[in-house]
């Protein structure tokens, strides 16, 4: 574990310079584009260095990976650009990332348990029509991006039958949970995106161990189906499983921009899109930094609990 | 005001024609988000108020009072702010037109008003103004409106950071400002000027108060009080019940939500979350115009959309190829298929509707055949062009696309060069080193644009016009106090660039908004969207 | 029929390849019939289906039927060079890796790892904001975002190839890396490799119209379909085809992609357990 | 064997077939007494598997019932419902896995798996003592934590133990064990194999026990069956069919055991056995059979009584039985090589070491050995035992630590890439797994064809000739050579690994375990192939083998190996009659060999 731990340290450090040089050379920055069409040579120069943009880029790293380690993940481009003494990152992104990760974590709610059985039941009724129903539905599903399931839904759900809200619109510090009815599409368009990776997965993962000398040797043990089922084949393909799920936990990430900006709903994805356009190096830097840790601790909560599921690996080798 | 030029001081208040719209003079790469939106300005008053198809409704009715009113607008991310001075786009316009208050407001028929100023006096050589103030107009904080805020704003609005404002106030001698008493304020002037006044309707040189520093919390004179502001998501605002003018605002709360992507905003009005937005692409009007389930708002503007050349990048050097590519364009079929008929036909010159403008040109028409024989002339037959474009105002991309196939009849090959939206203003990018590319103006005023775009000193000079004898006509024409002799002057001005000068114009766009249908008193208006963002006006039935 | 074609037997095998072989018949081919020019304006913008205009037009009034023969070809190519350029990096990294066996192999996994913990979107935000738009930029950006993946694939099939008889044979006769990994490796980890490709080739579409979405991918006035979708994504109200009709030909590759895939891997009888378009990159 | 005990397991006509149609056992009936070890032995592919798991109402994917009846203790087990067959499975009859580190349950204490079978049959009785009563049954008492333990943890033989203990928990009167000794190393097997022994002596257990290893199944069962290509051809009381085979197939099979304490020629079974779907519709063994006449083809010969217990299914059998043996040749004779006195190959010293990490490991200590021209030496020792890294070093795959390798008079390099070419040239290898060590997407023809351009320089049209004359040396048809790996058989494709390995005209050949996956009848073929081609060609062999009677079979000179060290070395016949190291003896008395009376 502590060298999964340092890997991921190391992992994160590559990271936050490649993000940070990513960032750096960016064409332009906030203060010209602050400035505008107005942003004479002498205008930006004066802003960047209230920036501190004329330091030293390694400087200028250091300063801002070591704020970030203690937590304060710096101040915005564009509002120091606009003037303003202290513009915090931190009070830009709270409310975003909160609907962010309430968006994330009721998506993941749903998703783990149904891909897990659904997969598990594709498995265990491998080749016969449950199977190939649920594969068919993951393939259609599969086969298209984000913004197109995301549009369909608006078509059937608000234009044709008019039942469910087509944007989510959450006022600054409500949390999205107050109009549920307004998570169910995005959830949904996520969902809808992301299952089929997961269910053909675990899928392919438990058709394995159905067919594991174990899990043989317990039905010729005289084990009671379900018991087999459980204690011995789930039990064994949950950990592959959960790598898949970490990883499409991760993937999630990538459809929560889109899906974000489809759905007007003000989280990170839709924050970073246009930190990116602004080029608020500020809120880029910090927001691509959070999402890396966020997807570094993802890979390594997976590796942790396939160690609680897989003793083999709990010993040094 | 059948003679709007002339600052006549005697009758007072009906000094001035024309007003400056609203609108981004000076929009940047800013505000946008990457691209799916238009960054839309305000332009300034052209025309009619005429509105093609649904149109706001029935102002006979006796207006309702109470209620929130919630506008969605193209946000601006983290850039959005409340300071009016640096705000540049229109959902920073929508804030500050609501908090604060101009001096000379515009009216529906682009006619100037009183607002916070009742008197625009110049002297003779219109070299010094002296501005009468409203009496007993009070802040957000009980403070009462003064000459002290007018000189304060005008300063505060020279500063440098503040570089959406600074143009506004370049002619002015703001050492030498001075209160003559606390409604009096005299301006002496660094050149003659003309029309001082069309300085001061637009939205970007608003009256703060005295000592207005960081525009946290800002106070203005406004129909809508300060509440709460969150960049890029959502700011709202309560009634003003102090307001000077007696009676508005109708409802009780003002929402303003950022929405980037224009189907979502669509859809937020369609299923109430919001009552009204900016901005309705072109053909979802169109469509809606049919179905009457949301109320289209069309408002002709001068808001004027061009290709540009730069005079001084091969093959463009070459006047011949400029007036070969102006004929080359169809502007009817880029008006019709670009934006839907959404505006009207372009003429090369900018700011049709607005004073000065000059009528008397010919109307450009396609003409391959004169086209192909100028490019013959100058040796560039088989020209090939790169033309860049960007989505970051609607009908660009549209545009751009269908002139390439439009030039393909007269053998000019025109590539397509597309470049982000928040790298399309950038002067450290591309911005005025693009060869043939286009471009969006919004003038307040007619001389407004010429000093941005064409002057000797102008800060914009995309078509990198230069022409010393050129720019002292243009100088002329400023500071002629005389109605008849400016018209004339203006129009040799005009003549020149529509001649020679690097703008293909083909249109001046409409301003087109939704609105729920409870929605009523916002009236179509050429200065801005959305009735010209006077939310005071708009109240909520049923 | 031997044993490279066995897939083609089963059911979902022969479903898959006929859809792909349609779709790419249609990219290839669709432009020779197609009925008008695709760049130019025939009637007004956004006008319904009918017998003139069978899906109708687009938000410029161009033939949305000609557009949609017109518009596979690029981003067939475009995801193709991406993906192909991403093997051509991924399995560079991943049969050096494999094959050496020495201290490279720590060396480039680590920064496989590395480059994996990096999410894929992001990272071309990053990129394509810095470098700008292009095709070559979305190339490159989508093939450093393949090649981690596809490096830790060719690593593991390499592993196992490389302590195979034959390769030891061979290196036992003394003969060049080069000529062993040419020879004798690369030939027998193609299966799976290839196997794995089509969907990071799908997978490369999706990311493509995806970046085409936020407004940073293709440019126009091309016809393409991953473009006609983002250009025409706002009217999908009015004119729904214009958008419809290229999802369905990108979904439509995309399964049939997927089946093939998964009745190839079927065939190779082996636990390779088959990724879907999604999971492929990460 | 007269008075036979009753029978409690009664298998009468099992068919079972393919779904798609084709039958994969035919017409199988056996009994088996209370405390008696049934042994069924057959090679890959004969139906033993499927026989055995239908004892248990189990068919595997793909595979039904046809007909025929399986009785145990008198309840029927076939036509049972599944919940019925459950309370059967365990309690009545049970199982032992073929391959123990599988068949456990990797997230599952071993302990708890013992208790998943106690709690499906007898939830009263599923205590922690009835477990590790159940453990002590199978000597696994010692340790306490043992039960606590993951699979993972324990060792091979440990494992297997554990999947005994829980095939006997519920001590139920019929086991099936399924090749329960195969991964195991000859120590191992031969301790399990006493343990199944003492079950059966003390609890009266009756056994079907399936291998393909005839010496293993001749030390435990009481009778045998021998099944080819689906049906009986042979059954009989397990002495007697080892002693007096009746049919040519077993006949064939018991002559091609190698036996390290009769040393003899083997002689293999031409051909490879018939698959499912091949069956010829007369006797399926005509294509292999040395006695086959024209009849044999015609039908199918029913099964015969030779004695009342012992029965054949063979329609000359009786002409056959005064045939007598075999011809086979003492060893001796083919071994009258006259050995040259110097050296060709000297090994000095060597160590050898895997790193991973910063943790050394070392696999070889201190080996010194010598080959001479012309001679065979066989290097014997258990998996793990370092021999196979000794090979690879020699082959120059593997860098040695220590030490140093002196080939014809000069010092080899470690690696092969660095050794001049004629060194190269003259040693070559042949690998294991006879599946793996051909390349699947070249033509047998080019893969021979590779050392001879690489090695030898020749020319393609030189090549051509000569790839056709390697062939004909493995004693394969010429037209192999335009064939893919695939479409041969596991012998065919290790003769073209060793025509590959030949085609460099090699002067010394190392065997690494070439024959271990084979099945008994082809290795014979094998061996005596490489017998020849040492005597021909003047080879001298390294022959890496676990295998003891493989070693009296084919080497000269032989060096045992124990965790990496040499543990004692000398001619085949001191070391294997008269061994003077104790590890070699332990190794001696545990290799499983036919008895003393066998057919020969």
């Amino acid at each position: 574990m502590g060298r999964r731990l340092l890997g991921a340290a190391v992992s994160l450090l590559v990271a936050s310079v490649l993000i940070f040089i990513g960032t750096s050379v960016l064409p332009g920055n906030a203060a010209s584009v602050v400035l505008g069409r107005g942003a004479t040579p002498a205008a930006v120069q004066k802003l960047e260095q209230q920036m501190h943009l004329n330091k030293p880029l390694t400087t200028q790293y250091t300063n801002w990976l070591g704020g970030f380690v203690h937590g304060d993940l710096g101040d915005s481009s564009i509002g120091l650009a606009q003037g303003q003494k202290h513009a915090p990152v931190w009070a830009l992104i709270s409310d975003p990332v909160k609907n962010s990760l309430i968006l994330a974590l009721i998506t993941a709610l749903f998703m783990i348990p149904l891909s897990l059985g659904l997969g598990a039941l594709a498995a265990v009724y491998a080749g016969r029509p449950a199977d190939h129903a649920i594969s068919i539905m993951s393939l259609a599903a599969i086969a298209l991006p984000e913004f197109v399931i995301g549009s369909l839904l608006v078509g059937v759900f608000f234009v044709w039958l008019d039942v469910l809200p087509p944007v989510a619109i959450i006022p600054p510090g409500q949390s999205p949970l107050s109009d549920p009815t307004k998570l169910i599409l995005p959830v949904a368009t996520l969902l809808l995106a992301s299952l089929a990776a997961g269910i053909r997965m675990v899928r392919a993962g438990m058709v394995e161990t159905l067919q594991a000398e174990y899990v043989m040797a317990a039905r010729l043990n005289g084990l009671s189906e379900r018991w087999v089922l459980w204690r011995y084949a789930m039990r064994n393909a949950l950990a592959p499983s959960v790598q898949v799920l970490a990883q499409n936990l991760q993937w999630l990430i990538g459809g929560i921009i889109i899906t974000e900006t489809v759905f007007a709903y003000p989280g990170l994805g839709s924050l970073l899109v246009t930190a990116v356009g602004n080029r608020d190096l500020g809120v880029v830097q910090s927001v691509a930094m959070l999402i890396a840790v966020v997807y570094v601790m993802l890979n390594l909560v997976a590796d942790l609990i396939v160690l609680l599921l897989v003793p083999k690996l709990r010993e040094p080798a | 005001m059948s003679d709007p030029h002339n600052p006549r001081p005697e009758t007072g208040i009906e000094l001035f024609d024309h007003r400056i719209s609203r609108g981004t003079l000076l929009r940047g790469a800013a505000g946008t988000m990457l691209g799916m939106s238009p960054l839309l300005a305000a332009a300034c008053g052209g025309g009619s108020t005429s509105s093609t198809g649904t149109s706001a409704s029935t102002s006979a009715a006796t207006p309702v009072k109470g209620g929130t009113l919630r506008a969605g607008f193209v946000g601006g991310g983290t850039a959005e702010t409340l300071n009016l001075y640096q705000g540049v786009t229109p959902i920073d316009e929508s804030r500050a037109q609501n908090l604060f208050d101009p001096l000379l407001v515009v009216n529906p028929d682009l006619t100037t008003g009183p607002g916070l100023a009742l008197e625009f006096n110049a002297n003779a050589a219109a070299t010094e103004y002296e501005i009468k103030l409203r009496p007993g107009v009070e802040f957000h904080n009980g403070k009462t409106f003064g000459a002290e805020d007018v000189i304060y704003s005008m300063r505060l609005m020279a500063k440098s950071a503040n570089f959406a404002s600074v143009p506004f106030v370049a002619g002015i001698n703001l050492k030498d400002l001075k209160a003559i008493d606390a409604t009096t304020v005299k301006v002496p002037l660094l050149y003659p000027d003309a029309d001082l006044g069309a300085n001061f309707v637009y939205w970007n040189t608003w009256m703060v108060q005295n000592g207005e520093k960081d525009f946290t919390n800002p106070v203005g004179t406004g129909p809508f009080m300060f509440d709460t502001f969150k960049a890029g998501t959502q700011s709202t605002f309560k009634r003003n019940p102090n307001y000077w003018q007696t009676g508005k605002p109708y409802v009780d709360e003002l929402l303003i939500q950022s929405i980037d992507d224009n189907n979502a905003r669509l859809e937020a009005l369609q299923s109430g979350q919001i009552d009204a937005m900016a901005q309705l692409p072109t053909a979802d009007a169109k469509a809606h115009q049919a179905t009457g389930d949301i109320t289209v708002l069309v408002a002709k503007s001068p808001q004027a959309m061009m290709f540009y050349m730069d005079t001084t990048q091969a093959p463009f050097t070459d006047v011949r190829v400029r007036q070969a590519m102006k004929l080359i364009a169809d502007r009817p079929a880029l008006v019709a298929s670009a934006i839907n008929g959404f505006g009207s036909i372009g003429n090369d010159i900018v700011g049709k509707g607005l004073p000065f403008y000059d009528n008397s040109l010919p109307q450009r028409v396609q003409d391959i055949e004169q086209a192909k024989s100028l490019l013959k002339q100058a040796g560039q037959e088989n020209l090939t062009v790169t033309l860049q474009t960007s989505p970051i105002f609607p009908g660009f991309v549209e545009s751009a696309t269908l002139l390439a196939q439009q030039a393909k009849d007269a053998g000019v090959t025109i590539n397509l060069k597309q470049v982000p939206p928040s790298a399309y203003y950038n002067p450290s990018a591309l911005y005025l080193k693009m060869a043939f590319a286009e471009t969006q103006w919004p003038p307040p005023s007619i001389k407004f644009f010429y000093l941005q775009a064409l002057s000797s000193k102008a800060p914009y000079n995309e078509t990198h016009w230069k022409n010393t004898a050129w720019n002292d006509l243009l100088f002329k024409a400023i500071g002629e106090t005389d109605q008849a002799t400016a018209q004339q002057t203006w129009n040799q001005v005009q003549k020149i660039q529509y001649d020679q000068g690097g703008y293909i114009n083909w249109t001046n766009a409409d301003w087109v908004d939704g609105l729920s249908t409870k929605v009523k008193g916002l009236e179509p208006h050429p200065a801005g969207v959305l009735g010209n963002y006077l939310f005071m006006n708009a109240w909520l039935s049923g | 029929m031997t044993g490279r074609l066995r897939f083609m037997r089963s059911f979902s095998g022969a479903v898959g390849v006929t859809i792909v072989v349609f779709v790419v018949a249609v990219a290839i081919f669709g432009r020779y019939v197609a009925p008008y020019d695709p760049n130019v304006p025939v009637t007004v913008p956004l006008a319904p289906p009918s017998s003139h205009y069978w899906l109708g037009t687009d938000f410029l009034g161009r033939d949305v039927f000609s557009r949609l023969l017109y518009g596979g070809r690029s981003v067939i190519t475009l995801a193709a060079l991406a993906t192909g350029l991403g093997y051509l990096i991924g399995m560079s990294v991943g049969l050096i890796a494999g094959f050496s066996r020495s201290r490279i192999d720590p060396v480039l996994m680590r920064s496989v790892d590395v480059m994996l913990a990096f999410p894929p979107l992001l990272f071309l935000l990053v990129l394509i904001s810095g470098a700008g738009t292009g095709v070559e930029v979305l190339v490159i950006g989508v093939a450093v975002i393949q090649a981690p993946g596809i490096s830790r694939i060719v690593r593991t099939a390499t592993l196992e190839v490389s302590v195979r008889g034959y390769v030891e044979a061979a290196i036992a006769r003394g003969e060049r890396s080069y000529a062993v990994i040419v020879r004798e490796v690369l030939p027998n980890i193609m299966a799976p490799v290839l196997v794995d490709s089509g969907l990071r080739f799908t997978y490369s579409i999706l990311i493509i119209a995806s970046v085409n979405f936020l407004g940073l991918g293709l440019q126009p006035p091309a016809s393409d379909w991953a473009l006609m979708i983002s250009d025409n994504r706002q009217y999908i109200a009015i004119q729904a085809w214009a958008v419809l009709a290229p999802a369905a030909m990108i979904a439509l590759l995309t399964i049939g992609i997927n089946l093939t895939g998964d009745a190839i891997a079927r065939s190779l009888g082996r636990s390779y357990v088959p990724k879907t378009a999604r999971s492929a990159v990460i | 064997m007269s008075d036979a005990p009753a029978p409690v397991v009664q298998v009468v006509g099992l068919s079972l077939g393919l779904t798609t149609g084709d039958p994969v056992v035919e017409d199988v009936s056996f009994t088996v007494g209370a405390g008696q070890i049934l042994g069924l032995v057959g090679e890959s592919g004969s139906g033993k598997t499927t026989t055995a798991l239908a004892l248990l109402g189990y068919t595997r994917r793909g595979v039904e019932l046809r007909g025929g009846s399986v009785s145990i203790s008198g309840q029927p087990i076939l036509g049972q419902g599944i919940s019925n067959l459950r309370n059967l499975r365990g309690k009545v009859v049970s199982y032992v896995p073929q391959d123990p580190g599988g068949a456990l349950n990797p997230s599952l204490r071993v302990g708890d798996a013992v208790m998943d079978v106690l709690r499906a049959h007898r939830a009263g009785a599923a205590s922690l003592e009835s477990v590790k009563a159940s453990l002590e049954r199978v000597e696994l008492g010692a340790d306490p934590r043992l039960p606590r333990r993951y699979p993972h943890q324990l060792s091979g033989g440990q494992q297997q133990r554990v999947t005994i203990a829980m095939a006997c928990v519920c001590d139920p009167p019929v086991a099936v064990l399924d090749e329960p000794t195969t991964g195991l190393d000859v120590i191992t097997q031969d301790r399990i194999l006493a343990e199944l022994a003492r079950l059966r002596d003390d609890d009266g257990m009756a056994m079907v026990y399936v291998s393909h290893d005839l010496a293993v199944v001749a030390k435990m069962a009481d009778r045998i069956v021998v099944m080819y290509a689906g049906r009986v051809v042979e059954s009989g009381p397990a002495d007697e069919v080892i002693e007096r085979p009746r049919h040519p197939y077993t006949r064939a099979l018991v002559s091609a055991i190698p036996d390290f304490r009769r040393p003899r020629a083997l002689r293999g079974i031409p051909g490879v056995s018939v698959g499912v779907g091949e069956w010829p519709s007369g006797c399926a063994f005509v294509p292999r059979c040395r006695h086959a006449i024209g009849r044999c083809s015609e039908s199918l010969p029913e099964l015969s009584a030779a004695t009342p217990d012992h029965s054949v299914r063979c329609i000359r059998w009786q002409e056959l039985a005064s045939d007598g043996a075999e011809p086979g040749d003492g060893r001796a004779a083919a071994t009258a090589v006259e050995a040259e006195d110097e050296a060709l190959l000297q090994v000095d010293h060597l160590e050898v070491e895997y790193r991973n990490g910063r943790r050394r490991n070392t696999v070889v200590h201190d080996v010194s050995f010598a080959i001479e021209s012309g001679r065979c030496v066989a290097l014997v020792g258990e998996s793990g035992s370092g021999k196979t890294t000794i090979g690879r070093c020699l082959a120059g795959l593997h860098p040695p630590s220590g030490g140093r390798i002196v080939f014809d008079g000069s010092e080899l390099a470690a690696f092969a890439r660095n050794r001049p070419l004629a060194a190269r040239r003259r040693i070559q290898i042949v690998f294991q797994n006879p599946f793996e060590s051909l390349n699947p997407r070249h033509k047998v023809s080019s893969s021979i064809e590779r050392p001879l351009r690489v090695l030898r320089g020749l020319s393609q049209g030189d090549s051509r000739t000569e790839v056709g004359e390697l062939l004909d040396r493995a004693k394969l048809p010429r037209r192999v050579g335009d064939r893919f790996p695939i479409e041969l058989s596991g012998g065919e494709r290790q003769r073209v690994a060793i025509a590959r390995a030949l085609a460099a005209k090699p002067d010394l050949l190392i065997c690494d375990e070439v024959t271990s996956a084979l099945d008994v009848s082809v290795q014979a073929a094998v061996l005596e192939l490489l017998s020849e081609l040492q005597r021909d060609l003047r080879l001298s062999m390294l022959f890496i083998t676990h295998n003891l009677g493989v070693v009296a079979c084919v080497a000269d000179s032989v060096l045992v190996m124990d965790r990496g060290s040499l543990r004692e070395s000398g001619s085949v016949a001191q070391v294997l009659n008269a061994p003077a190291d104790e590890y070699t003896r332990r190794l001696l008395s545990a290799a499983p060999c036919l008895p003393d009376g066998a057919y020969s």
